[in-house]
């Protein structure tokens, strides 16, 4: 192409926009309205993931009751085998005491329950952590045989509920972002369809002045480009100012409960602003191609 | 070698509407050619299937030696920019000034804003609308329309022009201002084709005429004359 | 009482043209009235003022003595019932049918099912279209369409029909058949207003002729021919 | 306006959504898609709501701990004046025996340690249950000078955050179904105005011929309060299925664990479906009138 032909498909493109005002703001409106929806439900569920990764962190742990009746020489012992499996990242000892301890403070305003107690029937114990969350089963399985080991206590069945409930919802939240991303390309080439049937009559001139078929595409394209662009700039700017709304009202109001459970506003931004002008460009893009393609064909 | 030439052209619409029959027809570069008949006789639908903008039923239709029904998608909007069209319905861009619009037949085949500066305002003066450059379509009175039409027709030089009913919304005089602008195209060496209904211009011009009636034709003389009898 | 009265009016559009200069006109009962001038004269203007369509930047117009430059909003349907038009343009609904485009003009008025099947039949074969009833606007011919349009505009025996250049695109044959209509019509009591550039037709009718150039009646007669010299 | 034109009006507006049948999805799918995402942000605001009521509904008490030393007869009289405050609905009397027993089953797994308690320290209490949170404050007020009291224990810290969260969560919700509701509007109003500007010309032909503007208008408000209940016929469906299976599930998986918390699939569809119908069709209705009035008042 001519670096004149460019120039003036450009400038078709701008002025297409403008020319078409409403038809313009209803297709930026609905990507715009398109991309905010999928940024809710992005900070949804990059939080509740995140959310769910701290929790699970926490679990993450096995915890080994020692025998009662142990030396010293033979609680290191076993230490020392522990940490020769295979998948143990750390192991730390907890002491009957340090437990009681523990547990006090646990409890919170019900610990003075246990001032009364006659004697720490508390065992001494081990508490391993794991590489890789995935390896619990094999290592719980290493531990059953050896000796001095009372009870072998793993919260199996938290960390799974816990692992479930973030599958889940990541999956939903996955389906449902597909959903929208669908229903964005349906709108967007749907505008632009309503775009091209009103210039039907246009487009047919051009052919008859003997126009070739990219010449009449280039400014369609461009403008279902710039759509989704300006869509996407909007849309960011809202998605950024309503996160950090939400994010300090939040901290605020629950004196910071949350915010430690919180993506960051910055980091929030990071990962949806590629997301939202890759998906308003090329979904317009798309839409302009899918729908040229049926009125260019005639 | 016949610059157009219309082989066993039949055309029938959709409907089942026979438009054209068997149509042999021979046209050579720079002639003056006017196509009569009645309303609904297959002048349009002849225009139509020269431009490719209808596929011809059977037959092929030749320009410059090419068949064109044969050519490839690629090559129609190349085939398009050697033939000047006036539509009977005009078809001008509704958002673009008057200027715009015959600018635009420019741009789309490649020419310089220079080339486009000079040309524009040339041919808007030939058809007497230099002080319409700046009016769009809705804003002009029905022959101002088709001289907007025929500008755009004839501003990039091609060696066919086709005319479908160029006159039908003028006043004799600027009827007779714009055959005379046809004419000077004619005469230096673009081939005219003019569907109309105008028994003055076609009696007075002396012209090769072609009649159609239900899509035939009935009739195909030089120098002949709007109707016999009647 | 005169039935259109034009008192004075000009017309200027929006970007200053002045289409329409002081312009005093009456045209009684059952008159028959040709428009003549050249293009961009301001003939649809003045159809466009009369159906208003347009407003007058100045001056008074008074159908069957009512003054309707102050006809209230909801009132202006009404008025147009009693006007038909045949505009240049045709104006067809493009998805409707040829019969649906002629029973629409009945429809809106309200008439029964049963008089929409008698009457639209019938004009259509008026026009010389009874073959095409089903056919959408784009399946026509440039003629076809028009003739639609005369159908369209005197379907409800309107009391005044105004046609703005109802042959333009008809040929001398088919041209006259409308004629013969227009006059029929014009003979069972119908105002006739027709806007043209078809010398033939008003040199023949020997009807009244309104002659006007760049906005102002430059002749008005009785009996009067399309153009002295030239 | 007679029967006649009241069956070609209606016939009209179905012909006209047929014949635009690429518009006519467009924007049926643009209100689907809107009360879908409206149905999904519905459907959690009233869950979380339904459950934050329940949860609340289990600190909705007072407990009274009385002093160590009084007699049966002491004990019943603090629990007939507690009975007397005005806004209490019910008392019931909790021995100390009672308490430990309710500790050790709360406190599940661990609460073995329970049984090495030499002495049972827990007091005897009476737990209030009141006919409205808010009179929680002033019932505490008037508890607070009765005599045998040893402490009062009302979870207010702990209710009000649920109730702080609670609200929050409605009202985040009720802004987002807001903004939702006018996105939709906005959308449907410019499909109905796209649909106007393609026909433009037949508008202006239908003036020409003598229509009174509510013989124009009124295919197209039906056609735009038909595309309203499509999309809501549509989207109540999606949301039906959609819902029913979320819910079956999350019953499945979590082993009934949350469908006690989940509002039933039923009464969800009870409210939805008036407020899909009402937007759908009073939102495609407004869209249309919004719009004729801009076309018809040339
Ligand atoms: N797309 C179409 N589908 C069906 N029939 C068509 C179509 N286009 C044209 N026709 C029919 O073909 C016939 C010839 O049409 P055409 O437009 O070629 O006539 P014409 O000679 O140009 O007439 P006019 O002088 O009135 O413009 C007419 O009867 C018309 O109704
Ligand atoms: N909407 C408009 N805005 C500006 N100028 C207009 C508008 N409509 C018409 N005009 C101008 O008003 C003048 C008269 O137009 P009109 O359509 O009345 O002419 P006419 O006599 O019908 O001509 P023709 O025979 O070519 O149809 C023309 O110069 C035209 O350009
Ligand atoms: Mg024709
Ligand atoms: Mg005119």
């Amino acid at each position: 192409m001519k670096a004149r032909t460019v120039r003036y498909v450009l400038g078709q493109g701008l002025v297409g926009l403008w020319r078409n005002r409403t038809m313009s703001m209803a297709s930026i409106g609905t990507v715009t309205a398109t991309l905010i929806i999928l940024g809710l439900i992005i900070t949804l569920v990059l939080n509740i993931s995140n959310l769910a990764d701290l929790v699970q962190m926490q679990f993450d742990e096995i915890q080994v009751y020692l025998e009662d009746d142990l030396s010293i020489e033979e609680i290191n012992n076993v230490g020392k085998q522990i940490e020769a499996i295979n998948g143990v990242s750390e192991v730390i000892y907890e002491s009957k005491e340090e437990a009681l301890e523990k547990y006090k403070k646990s409890w919170g305003e019900e610990g003075y329950l246990l001032e009364g107690l006659e004697k720490n029937t508390l065992p001494n114990s081990y508490i391993i952590q794991m590489d890789n969350l995935e390896l619990a089963d094999s290592i719980v399985e290493k531990l059953t045989p050896l000796k001095g080991i009372d009870e072998i206590k793993y919260y199996k069945e938290i960390v799974d509920q816990l692992l479930r409930i973030a599958r889940f919802v990541r999956t939903i939240g996955l389906i449902i972002i597909l959903i929208l991303i669908l229903v964005a390309i349906f709108i967007i080439s749907n505008t632009i369809k309503l775009t091209l049937n009103a210039r039907r009559q246009e487009i047919g001139i051009m052919k008859n002045v003997g126009a070739t078929n990219w010449f009449i595409r280039w400014p369609f394209l461009l403008e279902g480009m710039l759509l989704g662009l300006i869509g996407a700039i909007i849309s960011t700017a809202v998605v950024y100012y309503g996160y950090q709304y939400a994010f300090n009202a939040i901290t605020a109001r629950f004196y910071l409960m949350f915010s430690a459970y919180m993506i960051s506003v910055n980091d929030m931004m990071n990962k949806t602003i590629y997301i939202f002008a890759v998906l308003g460009i090329g979904v317009g893009a798309l839409g302009s191609i899918f729908s040229l393609r049926r009125y260019l064909k005639v | 070698m016949d610059l157009i030439e219309l082989h066993n052209i039949t055309k029938t619409y959709l409907k089942g509407v026979q438009a054209l029959t068997n149509i042999n027809l021979k046209i050579e570069k720079e002639e003056f050619v006017f196509l009569v008949g009645p309303s609904g006789a297959g002048k349009s639908t002849c225009v139509k299937l020269i431009l490719k903008e209808e596929e011809p039923t059977m037959g092929n239709i030749f320009i410059n030696g090419q068949n064109i029904t044969k050519l490839s998608k690629r090559k129609v909007p190349y085939h398009r920019r050697n033939i000047g069209v006036v539509f009977q319905d005009f078809r001008l861009l509704p958002n673009k000034t008057v200027y715009e619009n015959v600018a635009f037949a420019m741009r789309v085949v490649g020419a310089t804003p220079k080339e486009i500066r000079r040309q524009v305002p040339m041919v808007l003066g030939m058809v007497g609308l230099s002080d319409k450059a700046d009016s769009y379509p809705y804003q002009l009175s029905g022959g101002e329309k088709q001289r907007v039409s025929i500008a755009r027709a004839i501003v990039n030089n091609p060696s066919i022009l086709i005319a479908d009913e160029p006159t039908g919304n003028l006043d004799p005089e600027t009827a007779w201002e714009i055959m005379k602008v046809l004419k000077q195209i004619n005469r230096r060496g673009t081939t005219v084709i003019m569907a109309t209904h105008a028994r003055n211009i076609v009696d007075t011009m002396q012209q090769r005429v072609i009649a159609l009636e239900k899509g035939r034709i009935i009739r195909d003389e030089q120098r002949g004359v709007y109707q016999y009898e009647g």
